[in-house]
């Protein structure tokens, strides 16, 4: 089955809303603390928690906005795993050396600067290990594993020369079918 | 150490500068003669000690062994599997392994088999998936399986593998993205077949040697297996599961011959595969409507533990939202799953990433054991929910907690 | 985007809930519609984007990077190089590596030649010894060279690699535990020799195409090479280094022709490679009679660092004692060889693990850099010692840091 | 050159002495620290912060006193690793499922209990990775690693079947030469 076809199945099925929550207490909080050196303090929010001194960053577009180096910059409303941005990549862009995947998951995020909701194909990055920054963890509208194409909790350095995950982007594919 | 004299042991034993038997170290005195009397009775000289030393475990083990992994997610290549004693808090020995692992236990063949994948160099070059086998004594390795290198990469998932209930069969799930299941004939230690599952994901032994699977299209499929691991029947059920509006989170624990799924909204979801095929239950809720309302749901990364004697715990947030599910939680309730009654509600002293719950013996009674999100394996009396201790000190983010009884 | 409409731009564009083109939200009212109005010239619907897309880095790199090193002691099968820019913060990438990896580089060639050890299967299998060349404007593979599985494994030492002063030949040393030093061709990037050095450890190169070694009888050993990487000579100073009493550090730096070795104590010991065999200098110390006695020592794991202006910097602690030569350092004191002077003294922000100082440019003076017990890269002005910022989340445990320029 | 041989060429040479410091400021307090999440205090003794709750043992043996999962146990006055009293083993033994190192480095500690010195072994324990409790860095006496009997940086999985280390154990070879 081709990405293309994958994506017109997925867009039928994928119920991902709006999603701005942006301290909220995610599971993730365990490495989040475990990167700041805070694990004493229980659920930390998870961008604050992750990579508490990375620089702010910005698309540079205003159509666009928002921070893509933050876990709630609104493209990752379904996201799962370290930001691209923090590790040499961008929002849509894998770090140099690694390998983009060319099947993913996908989300469906509102952009706030048009209240358009787009597709977002969060592709991984693969080929080097764990980059270990700006982890982040979005669960809205996400499903159980065996609905394989709304759910991120796979590694989906699959079709890449190594199997071995580094970072995740987040890539318009589009707007969404109403 | 023949005797003692009068007491002086423990103190001689344990001053740093107490002279001794040394030949340049000539002691003179009555205080130094007593010392030196005392301390020639009871401080030998240690001898040389022996040059390779390698401990193994006492088997069987006891009933309160349990098994981290440590999912190690800023370094994924590099997991580990943890043993650890839950009543001496002792470490006991440890299996690394590659990505995304897996683990399942054999007792009748005192055996680990642990799921991996790594690649020739590191992050790179040729990957390989692998059922590891270790023995429950040495922690050692006595069986390598190559499996066809499709095993699925997913965080950990106890779905993702599982052995027949005939304990002739380990299944390993494939997503590539095509999902198969890979058969392993345990007696052989080989791979003997593949089964495919389109549109099917995880795996849900049944009573006897075969397995249902979860369904995209919010159905399951059943499969059964012959003697020599082929498929030899498929079913498949009636739409039960409305994915989108309120799934049944894959995360399910067994009493006797039915599984518990439960919705991220709460509701219970019985699967019984005492029969030919797999019946699906009636449903029934965690929580009242007001404790629904006031948004308690279930949560953690495997937050489902059982006993076989019909208790079911389910570990909760009051924090429930649309994207909680994996949540770490912050109490656990306690169920008999016969009444469908809550028998208990205990507050988590540190919220809790992963459960489960050891089958205990009259001696050691059971004990609900909680990875938290300290990275720390807490332990409490099941029944009571008492806290009785932690293990520190388990890794990266250990994410899963098996009780190995 | 055309224009903007009386400043509505800014705010439009980043308030989450505004209305905008999309056709199921018409606005109406005059504030409304001058909102829509400005939206609408303002923010264009977003375009699809390529897959795939992978950065890659501007050369020639300006002289802000470095690399730092994390040793990853918690996982030591999967460290990782990270290059970050110190003006910016950013991270620039990543290159991971296996267990007791080393780095060089060559600006000229444009390569980054990471040492590693891998296993096949982990933590097990085959062991492979690697040298992996990276290309700076990619941080890709572009060559894996094969190395007799014996080069040192050591917690990172900087003098485990060298490349000679002439970019011909890289040099690993090895350890298994017979001592000698494999030679690669950088050209064809092929292992051309192995050069014995028995009861001598690690490289420091020459101004030509030869290193000497330290050797554990308190001398050192030259190697000189020809042109196809084979010895060609060899020399062996005689005893200068008081091993038992106050041994030189074998963390060093170079200005020029002259390598600065540091005992524990303190004392400076500049050897020149500037002849044909090295010349053992004149010993100096850091600190004056009452510091020493104030147990003012040199400290960190690696600290030192130079500047090819003829400046030193060395980390330092208050607190030495027979054993400190590890511990972290509270301070950089700041030399100028020549005259031996000290000329600055920085009370670090926390305490330092490694140090290293950049070359700058006009436009970006020198910077000490700093990685700290808290995992973090902290960034200083050179000459002043004035804290700038930090680099955070650099892994495990980042044990060396190296000025890219 | 056999162990024996390099044994007694070592003790002509090392000088380790009494080492009975326990709350060291050491070079481990870096992942020491991060063990126990409390990054943000620098320099935290050793034993303390890399396993703060590991349960107390004793070698049973009142001739051998001390706590060998503690790092001021007499015999790691050398020692550079995790303990393997920590992970699976003890004082003298390797985890199960490693392979203890035929070859390593040595120290002399003094046994408080009987004023000896002895000659301490620290075999490492091979082929799983790193243990990651109880990291414990003495350098009393370290050599650097020109003299790599005396030194405690070298990974001494050498002639293993695996060259990857997990701990590090602390056999008695026999009494020093005064």
């Amino acid at each position: 089955m081709s990405l293309l076809d994958r994506l017109s199945k997925i867009t039928e099925h994928t119920t991902r809303g709006i999603a701005q929550r942006s301290s909220r207490r995610g599971f993730v909080g365990l490495l989040g603390a475990a990167l700041a050196g805070t694990a004493a303090i229980p659920l930390l929010p998870v961008a604050r928690a992750s990579s508490p001194t990375v620089p702010s960053q910005s698309t540079g577009n205003p159509a666009d906005p928002g921070d893509p180096t933050t876990c709630d910059y609104w493209r990752y409303c379904g996201i799962d795993g370290f930001l691209c941005s923090c590790c040499g990549g961008s929002q849509n862009a894998c770090p140099p050396g690694t390998e983009m995947s060319p099947i993913t998951w996908v989300g469906t995020c509102r952009n706030p600067a048009d209240g358009l909701n787009y597709v977002i194909s969060y592709n991984d990055c693969c080929g080097k290990s764990s980059c270990g920054r700006c982890l982040c963890n979005r669960n809205e509208d996400d499903r159980p594993v065996y609905r394989p194409a709304a759910n991120n909790d796979i590694n989906w350095c699959i079709g890449t020369d190594s199997g071995v995950y580094n970072c995740s982007t987040a890539v318009i594919l589009g707007l969404a079918t109403e | 150490m023949a005797m003692q004299v009068n007491g002086f042991f423990n103190r001689v034993a344990t001053i740093p500068t107490v002279p001794t038997k040394h030949p340049r170290r000539v002691a003179t005195g009555l205080v130094a003669i007593i010392l030196a009397i005392s301390a020639s009775i009871t401080v030998a000289e240690l001898k040389p000690e022996p040059i390779p030393n390698v401990k193994s475990i006492a088997t069987p083990y006891p009933a309160t062994y349990a098994v981290v992994q440590d999912f190690a997610f800023s370094g994924l290549i590099d997991s580990k599997f943890s043993l650890v004693d839950t009543h001496s808090q002792r470490f006991m020995g440890m299996m690394s392994a590659g990505q995304f692992a897996t683990i399942d236990f054999s007792v009748p063949r005192q055996k680990f088999y642990v799921g991996e994948t790594v690649h020739s160099r590191g992050a790179r070059g040729t990957r390989e998936d692998l059922i590891t086998v270790y023995d429950f004594e040495n922690l050692g390795i006595v069986a390598e399986i190559e499996l066809p290198p499709k095993r699925m990469n997913v965080v950990t998932k106890k779905s993702s593998t599982a052995i027949t209930d005939d304990d002739k069969f380990l299944l390993v799930f494939n997503m590539n993205p095509a999902t198969s299941v890979t058969v392993i004939d345990l007696d052989s230690e080989q791979v003997v077949g593949e089964i495919q599952t389109p549109g099917c994901t995880l795996l849900y032994p049944d009573n006897a040697r075969g397995f249902f699977t979860l369904c995209g299209n919010g159905g399951l499929v059943h499969i059964t297996l012959d003697d020599q691991g082929n498929e030899s029947n498929r079913w498949s059920s009636e739409t039960f599961n409305d994915i989108d509006n309120d799934p049944l989170s894959e995360k399910a624990e067994r009493i006797g011959d039915t599984w518990y799924l439960i919705t991220y909204k709460g509701e219970v979801q019985p699967i019984h595969v005492d029969g030919k095929h797999p019946r699906i239950g009636e449903r029934w809720w965690l929580a009242n409507k007001a404790e629904r309302d006031n948004n308690w749901r279930p949560a953690a990364w495997h937050g489902k533990a059982t006993h076989q004697n019909g208790q079911l715990w389910v570990a909760m947030t009051p924090n429930g939202y649309n994207g909680s599910h994996k949540d770490p939680a912050s109490h656990v309730w306690q169920y008999d799953v016969a009444t469908q009654k809550r028998t208990n509600t205990t507050e988590l002293k540190t919220p809790g990433v992963s459960i489960a719950v050891s089958q205990g013996t009259a001696d050691d009674p059971p004990r609900l054991l909680v990875v938290n999100i300290e990275a720390a394996l807490d332990i409490y009396e099941a029944q009571t929910g008492q806290y009785m201790h932690s293990i520190t000190a388990l890794g990266d983010t250990p994410y899963m907690v098996h009780a190995i009884d």
